[in-house]
């Protein structure tokens, strides 16, 4: 017997089966054996068929005319075996599309993404998503001789593949150009430069980009049209706007950006973030700013790389696990 | 009217009470045949994946009513291992594949109404509701 | 009446139609009733309930066992039923990819591809297809103001976007040191410096670089383990391959690359390609490099560019329009 | 034996009657009804093609063997404006969205053997085998 008469066998059997006794059991049979069908790409016109060959066994007086019935409804489901071979087919080229991209998302990490640094008296947290496999966030720290550490954040307006291409332009420009790393205004004048001639003028890139330098304490910093981060004074314990002044890199050939200062004391924090984090869309609406400090207040007993870890969770959550955009959260603390 | 049941799953025949529990209340509620095949596939799926994954766990079934609207309830209830990555698992493209069934992407299209919540070694809850039209 | 009305209707008028006569005429209308279903996005297990229904209204005395094995046919056409809407979400999925992918392909045209220079004596051909959206096929002129033009070939193993990841690190790296462009040796040593520092290990680029010269009609150029060009020569109407000496860039960290030389009298050419073109596989095996050079000579009346064109055409039928590989020929004539 | 038939296409009616001569003869070689319906729409879709955007064509069938093998052969010529990228038109995945039918992919699939030449301003032919099995 070969696998058709097998298969016509099982049917006929689970089939007859049913109309002994409609049972719940038997109907779950037969859907176990229709899964077996779709995995062995019978298509839906065949199953069809093959319904209509031991229903005409079963029943060997059905009338012609409802026969002919048959026969029309095997034809209306020769549509729907176009649409189920085409999925096949654009499954099989998704599943290479994706290791693609898997692929070259790991070429992204290992290329974008620098470890944490272990800076004396900076407790940091940072946490970056992408919302598809490929991101157009990066953020990168760098850290040099005189423990002196530095932090980027950007994001590339738009997404996916493209939005990745253009990050590698501004790794490989920041990596060009390290002597001017303590400047925060510089780097970001630099950047503005490069991405103005090479990228396309309908991609921009908004960047925050700071210092840290541990022997003062003090947080140097510039941004390029880059989503604001907070401050929290925590003698005060209260959140305020890291306002920063500055044109989103790539629009204007010639643009200044605004060096700003900030001094921290014990357990003062700087938060860094993409838009990503402040335009979550829940089911209910916008997440607002003030949300994202609530929640970054729940957490505040924590690390700094658990409460980035928390407000990713929570957000995530919130959006029924679908990201809309990129999603980057850095936190430095000032340890006491 | 209160229409609601409860199957505990252990095994396989659990499946089949928990599909034939689902398909007699969605037939009372008024759902069409159609509709009763998809909200019995659904709860198929959801038993099975506590069988095959959790070892064990419960299916609740209920009428629910928003608005006016009538609708059937689902919960998939387990205290297993908890899914480590929801956006991985909510994710298509492959789950009809290996022959494993609808998976939870299929189980979401099927129905209205579909929230998870799962936490790593503490379980995981799948809520999904079909409204009558 | 609402739409499903109407559509129950109609289904029932064309059954109705063809239970009358079975004609060819109403499976047609039939079909296209079934197209129009998907259209809507009607998914299987509802057509089959609708073709019940309407049977159910056509045959009131169909006995209750008939009607049993209708629920059980619907029961399994609720599995094709999830794949056809897994094919629907794939869809648009797969449509959000390819228009991602479409605008990093045009990215990837605007920041690698160089315009063909217009060289006095020279003419010039060249072609590149990629085998998907994305190329890791690589070609680039560039001239100089003494008229000098370098070309440059690479292919990085490996195909899609991690390769056109990769490609773009050989572009900016080709552009940060232009002061070597007269040396062909010496800009392979660079480049495989770069890509032995920044490049997965089991990514490897193959590249062929020349530089001709019109002043002296001469040919300088080397390669890094990449596909053995042809040189034509056209007095003794001879084919000749273009053997370079040298490792694929990336495997060691200092290598050498042997520089070679050819004069060009006239109607002498120089053919460079990759290995797309060679390892062509039509239905009756691979390619052989006899049947390109073949080929070539076949349209060597022709200007350069229109034989690479004719030979793209041709191996693009041989292979059933399925490029395998990234398909990139060069060709430059010395004119009389 | 040799059985073969040409539909020349001008309008809708000339599809049905060239799938009624395809079907005819798929019946004829011994096809079953799903293959019979399968070639049916293919012959459909081809001719579908060639009233659309040829203008006129023509389709013709007939059987062919090879070694011992026997098969229908529809080889579908009009002298059109072509096709001017048929890699991009043998391309998946956007055939079905539109309701424009199969496509060609889909006859591709739905068939065993399938070439196309086509040259702008000049025309198209396809040809496509299913083989009896
Ligand atoms: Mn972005
Ligand atoms: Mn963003
Ligand atoms: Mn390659
Ligand atoms: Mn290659």
């Amino acid at each position: 017997m070969d696998d058709r008469d097998l298969q016509y066998q099982k049917y006929k059997s689970i089939l007859e089966n049913y109309l002994q006794e409609q049972s719940e059991q038997t109907l779950y049979k037969g859907q176990q054996f229709s899964r077996k069908m779709i995995e062995q790409k019978i298509s839906p016109e065949e199953a069809v068929s093959l319904h209509v060959s031991v229903l005409e066994e079963l029943f060997p007086d059905i009338p012609q005319r409802l026969k002919n019935s048959y026969d029309f409804l095997l034809e209306m489901m020769i549509g729907y075996g176009f649409a189920y071979r085409e999925h096949q087919s654009l499954r099989s080229r998704q599943q290479q599309l994706e290791s693609e991209i898997e692929i070259a998302a790991n070429m992204q990490q290992t290329l974008l993404a620098g470890d944490k640094p272990d800076v004396k008296g900076l407790d940091i947290g940072a946490i970056s998503k992408p919302a598809q496999k490929m991101s157009g966030d990066y953020y990168h720290f760098v850290q040099d001789e005189n423990n002196c550490m530095s932090v980027a954040i950007a994001d590339v307006i738009g997404k996916g593949i493209p939005a990745a291409l253009c990050m590698s332009m501004i790794k490989y420009t920041m990596d060009s150009a390290p002597e001017q790393r303590m400047q925060p205004g510089a780097v970001l004048e630099n950047l503005n430069r490069v991405v103005e001639q090479n990228v396309d003028p309908n991609m921009f890139i908004t960047m925050f980009y700071g210092l840290y330098d541990p022997r003062v304490h003090s947080f140097y910093y510039a941004g390029a049209g880059h989503e604001p981060g907070f401050f929290y004074d925590a003698e005060k314990d209260e959140f305020e706007e890291l306002y920063t002044k500055g044109l989103v890199l790539g629009v204007s050939k010639k643009t200044s950006y605004q060096e700003y200062q900030r001094v921290l004391y014990g357990n003062d924090m700087v938060i860094m973030l993409s838009d990503g984090v402040t335009e979550c869309r829940s089911s209910s609406g916008f997440i607002e700013r003030d949300e994202i400090v609530a929640m970054i207040r729940k957490y505040i007993h924590l690390s700094a790389q658990e409460i980035v870890d928390e407000v990713y969770r929570e957000l995530e959550r919130l959006q029924e696990f679908e990201l809309r955009d990129d999603f980057t959260l850095v936190i430095l603390r000032r340890e006491v | 009217m209160n229409i609601q049941s409860c199957v505990e799953v252990r095994n396989e025949w659990d499946i089949v009470k928990a599909r034939q529990s689902g398909r007699n209340i969605a037939k009372e509620l008024g759902f069409g045949t159609v509709d009763q095949a998809r909200i019995t596939t659904a709860i198929s799926e959801l038993a099975r994946n506590i069988y095959l994954y959790a070892g064990s766990g419960e299916v609740a079934i209920e009428r629910v009513e928003n608005g006016g609207k009538l609708g059937l309830k689902i919960e998939a209830s387990d205290s297993g291992p908890g899914i480590k990555d929801i956006r991985k698992v909510m994710e298509d493209g492959f789950t009809t594949s290996g022959g494993l069934g609808a998976g939870l992407p299929g189980v979401k299209r099927l129905m209205d109404e579909f929230t998870i919540d799962s936490k790593e070694n503490e379980g995981t809850i799948i809520t999904s509701i079909k409204w009558l039209r």
